[in-house]
Parts: structure tokens; C-alpha cells; sequence
């Protein structure tokens, strides 16, 4: 989950995903970081919209709403 | 006019000023139609009505004769003499007076020729009858029907009658022994003469649904206008509070304002838009 | 709906909807008032649960419709 | 909730909803009218578009609808 | 709204919701405060739990939940 | 959530969000201002359009449990 | 919402979420961090159960709203 935490983290900040960012990123956290899997993230994402993504899934509420104020 | 009545015997001078007496005792005076009511019912009607409403059954040219008398506007009743017309006098408005009317009604099976008071509808379903000619009598009446388990049985709801339209002999028949009585029995009143003015049905027939749902609406609208104009009553006080509530906790989340009252579902919505792209991505 | 709100306002506060209360809130508002209408109110009220009416709408606050005259 | 009817019937009559009017027709209705809420009534009316405030959705139902009128 | 935002954020600071703070609150912010229209909120809130009322729009997201993932 | 109301509140009123104002709201309010959270509140909403935001909160339900874990 | 996702990607590699780490996080996005707002982060997570609030999320009920804007 890292990674896609780390790929949200930078297309919220409006940065390019790409693997040196990731890497970056990832690193800063103290994440040791596999090569392969930041490259095959890059490669999945590609094509992907990942604002429609996440709007969808924001669209969603979560029910149990129970924080009180 | 004086003339003219002068010479009527005495029973009928008597059923006149029995009218007019009326006339001054209740605060209207209606015409109904007894037509095709049986006796008993006749009389239980009047029964349940006796207190607040009096009937008056007498013969047409005597009641035209009273209104010419009485002059004005029940003159203007005249034309609204029937067959089988008969007075109603009561203390209740025409509206009140036609609902307890209404109300009195009951259902009979129709003559051949007689106008549908309302739509005729046949539903669906199983019927009593053994397979046999019914059949094809069902079907000249533009009823389909066909045989299930050993009976007869009707496939689709039809409307056989429009309102308004006459019922034809066959009709009369099969509705007969389908056992739909549609042709309303009881008093019906023609028009109400209450306050120097005159009531027809048309304007007396209320639908109480409509105005149940005018009330709801209203109290909708009021609803609105008191949330949205956060005008706080009582009644809506929980609801404006409600919806600035929603609305803070809204911003707090689409904003990403870490405050601890919607962090948890900032992290919420975090983990949803992670979980989302992974789904994508894996 | 003048004549529902009119009957409304009665209720709300707590006063019997008759043909004069109805008359006397609906002309104070520069309203010409159609006597056979107040009647028909009345006459229509008479079988209708107004309490109802309300708590159910209460619990629905919908979208409600453009008054309808 | 009187006042909110008094202004709807106002205003479902044409008639611009202001202190002395909705005064009227409270007093018609036999309200012993209380001149501050009143006001609140005017001021918060000031500015909203009638038409669309009561048909818009009053946000989302309170479970509490049965609060008392 | 900006009356019932006082009212909130006065509750949500744990200080009682009166006139006076009301007022002062709203005035802090710059809005030429209506008086009546503080009495008539103050007088709405009469009786009712605030708190209830908050963690009721807070729980309640809105209706009926449907799946779960 | 204080922080939010002040927010809402100067929003409503249509007075700008800056830290002044929300200072001296929540000071109103005779709450003890965090000043780092007053700059954490302004940056959040930098560039955030409230009402939209509000609006896509509340139009938020939707069903679409797209995405399970 | 770069902030919370920097908290969750420490959260899910399994590095305290503090000041620090989560600036670090920033940083290495390449993003100009907002003290206040990770300060008010960590404020706001103080206390809060991450793995908790995660597992709501998971479990979301997701509440399909009937109401209208």
C-alpha cells in the first residue's frame, strides 16, 4: 500500500508519478524500496485516470460516521 | 303567483308551508335523486341521517310549486328537478351534506344501458367457473380468459367500460356473473342551495387525498424555507443544527482540514482512494 | 395553497380551522376570499388527519414541489 | 412554525411578506404575535429567493422528525 | 446560517449560547447582527440538546446502506 | 471543529477566511486560539471553493463500492 | 490530502507518524510544506487509532444515500 500511498501522495501535489519520485518518496518514509514493484506501479498506472479513481471512491461515505465533534 | 296556488286542496297548501317551514328552520335546502334506491335502504339512510338532515319526499310539481312560492334563488332550483327528486334540508354545509351522502353509498350490479359511473376494471386472476361457454362469452366482452387447473381464468386486467360510456347487455351478463356491481346506490345531491348560493356536484366532490397531499406539501415547503432560510422554530431547530453539521464535517473532509472531529474519515477517504487505485494497479 | 397555509397556521397555533378563523387569516393578507373554497377546506379537513400529514412530511423533508396554485 | 406559514401564504398570494403583513395575518389568526421573531421572520427572508428555498431539499432528514411543532 | 455557526462554535468551545455571546461572536466576524434574529435562535434552542442534535447529523450520513465491499 | 465553524461562519457571511478574522472569531467566542491551527485551517482552504466543496460533500452518497480491499 | 497520505504510507510502513517523518515524506515530493497543517496533522491523529479508523473504512457499509442535494 506504500507505494500507491506514495503515487497518491505526488498526484495530489500535482507531481509527475514516476519512478524517481516514488523512489524519493518512499525512501524519505525509511521504506526500503523495491526497484520492480515501483517499476510495475509506473507501468500499471499508466493509462490510468487516477482523479476519476479517486473521485469515485471518495463518492462513497463510510456509514459508521461516529466520531463525535 | 298567489292565485295560482290558492286553488290547491289544502294537503298540498299543508305540504307547501311545510317547506317554507323548513326553509327558515335549516340553513340549506338541497334536491337528491331517490332513483333505483330500494325502500329499506331508503329509510335506513334517512334513519342514520335524521338529527342533522331532514328528507322530504314529495312530488315534483308540488316542490316546484314551493320554490315558485319562496321566489329568488329557488327559482333557480327549479331546473334541477328531476324524476325522482325529493328535498334536503340541513344545517351542515354542501360540502359536509355531500360527503355524509357520499358516504351512504352503496354498489349494485348494472341494467343494460346504464352509463358507468367510473371506469369498469376486470382484474386478473382465477375465477369460479367451470370451462364452458363463459369462455368465449369472456372473450366477446373483451375479456381474454383462458383454462387453468380445471377453471377459468381471467389473464390480463382489462377495463371493460370507460367511465361515462353505456354498459351493453353482454357487459350487463358477464359483469353480472363476475359478480362487479359498479353502479352506485344511494342519495346523490343535485344541488344545494346554502348561504344565497347554489352547489353543484362538480365543486361538491372533494378529494380528500388531494388536499392530504397539499397539506403535506405545504408543511414540506415550510420545512424548506425554514433550513434554508435558517429561519430556527422549534420544530426545525434539530435540522439547521443537522445540516451546518454536515456541512462543517463536509468541508472539514473535502478540504482535508485536520481537525479531530472528521480526521478519521480523512483517513477514511485516504485508504478508500488507496484501496481504489490499487485495485487498478494490481 | 393560500388556503392550506391558512389552515396550517391555525393548527400550528393551536386554533380550531373554521370557516370565520380561515376567512379572517386569509383576507388579513389582502386575500379575496372565495367563500365556497373556505368551505370546501373545512368540509376536507374534516376527514383529513392534519397531525399526520405534517409528521409525515416531517419525516421526509423532499424536495418539494412549486406551489401549486 | 406559524410564521413561516404566515409568509408562505403571502407570498403564495403575491403579496410582499413584511412586518405589518405578517403581523396582520398572525393577529388575524388570533397569534398574540411576538414582534421580534417577527423581524427575525423579515431579516432572514431578506435576500432568499422564496420560490427556491421551499422547494429545495431541506438537507437530509433528521431521525428526530418527531420533535414537536 | 451565520447565527447557527455561532451557536455551534459557541457549543463546540463549551460556552453557553446566550445572546451576548452570540452577538459578540458575530460581531468579531464583521456581520452587522440582527437582534431579533439572535432572540429568535435563542429561543428555537430552547429545550433542545444540542450535543444530541450534533452527534444525530454526524452518525446519520444519510439513509438506507446498501452492500458492503 | 471550532476552527471549521469560525470558517463556515465568516463564509456564510461572505467575509474573507484569513487569520485575522478567525482569530478574532474564535477569541469572540472566548476561545483560546491555537495560532497553528488557524494557518493549518487558512492552508487547507487555500483554493478550496467552500460552497462547491460543501455541496460535493452533501451530494457525496452514491452507492459504488467499487473497489474492495 | 498529501498530508494524510504521507501519514499512511508511514502508517503502513510501519514508521511513526511525527513531524519529522512526515515532512521528510513531504519534502521528498517535492512539495512546500505547511508547518501548521503538520503540526494540526499530528495533532489531530494524537489519540486517533490509524488502524482502526482503516478498518472502518475496509468494512464501510458504504451508506447509499437517497437524498438529494
Amino acid at each position: 500500500m506504500e507505494y500507491i500511498y506514495a503515487a497518491l501522495l505526488l498526484h495530489s501535489a500535482e507531481k509527475p508519478i514516476e519512478e524517481e519520485s516514488v523512489q524519493a518518496v518512499l525512501s524519505a518514509a525509511g521504506i526500503a524500496v523495491n526497484e520492480s514493484r515501483v517499476k510495475a506501479l509506473i507501468a500499471a498506472l499508466d493509462g490510468v485516470d487516477v482523479e476519476e479513481a479517486i473521485s469515485k471512491a471518495a463518492a462513497a461515505p463510510v456509514a459508521a460516521a461516529a466520531a463525535a465533534p | 303567483m298567489a292565485v295560482y296556488t290558492r286553488h290547491l286542496p289544502q294537503w298540498k297548501r299543508d305540504e307547501i308551508e311545510a317547506v317554507k317551514k323548513n326553509v327558515e328552520e335549516y340553513g340549506l335546502v338541497g334536491l337528491i335523486d331517490t332513483y333505483g334506491i330500494p325502500a329499506t335502504q331508503f329509510q335506513q339512510i334517512r334513519r342514520n341521517l335524521r338529527g342533522t338532515t331532514e328528507i322530504k319526499v314529495m312530488r315534483n310539481t308540488l316542490i316546484e310549486h314551493a320554490f315558485t312560492e319562496l321566489g329568488g334563488h329557488f327559482e333557480e332550483l327549479k331546473e334541477h328537478i328531476t324524476g325522482h327528486s325529493a328535498l334536503i334540508f340541513t344545517n351542515d354545509n354542501p360540502f359536509r351534506l355531500f360527503k355524509a351522502l357520499e358516504q351512504t353509498k352503496t354498489k349494485r350490479t348494472a341494467k343494460a344501458g346504464e352509463i358507468a359511473p367510473e371506469d369498469i376494471v376486470v382484474a386478473k386472476g382465477p375465477t369460479s367457473f367451470r370451462p364452458g361457454p363463459i369462455v368465449s362469452e369472456l372473450q366477446q366482452a373483451g375479456i381474454p380468459a383462458t383454462i387453468e387447473s380445471g377453471k377459468v381464468k381471467i389473464r390480463e386486467t382489462k377495463t371493460i367500460v370507460k367511465a361515462g360510456e353505456p354498459i351493453d347487455r353482454k357487459q350487463v351478463g358477464i359483469l353480472a356473473k363476475l359478480g362487479v356491481a359498479p353502479m352506485d346506490v344511494g342519495i346523490s345531491l343535485h344541488v344545494a342551495l346554502y348561504q344565497d348560493q347554489l352547489y353543484l356536484p362538480d365543486v361538491l366532490g372533494i378529494d380528500e387525498t388531494e388536499y392530504y397531499n397539499k397539506l403535506v406539501l405545504a408543511v414540506q415547503q415550510a420545512f424548506n424555507l425554514s433550513v434554508n432560510a435558517a429561519y430556527p422554530t422549534a420544530f426545525t431547530i434539530e435540522t439547521i443544527i443537522g445540516k451546518a453539521v454536515r456541512d462543517a464535517r463536509g468541508l472539514g473532509i473535502e478540504a482535508a482540514i485536520y481537525e479531530k472531529a472528521v480526521i478519521d474519515d480523512i483517513i477514511s477517504k485516504a485508504y478508500r482512494q488507496m484501496n481504489t487505485i490499487k485495485a487498478l494497479v494490481e
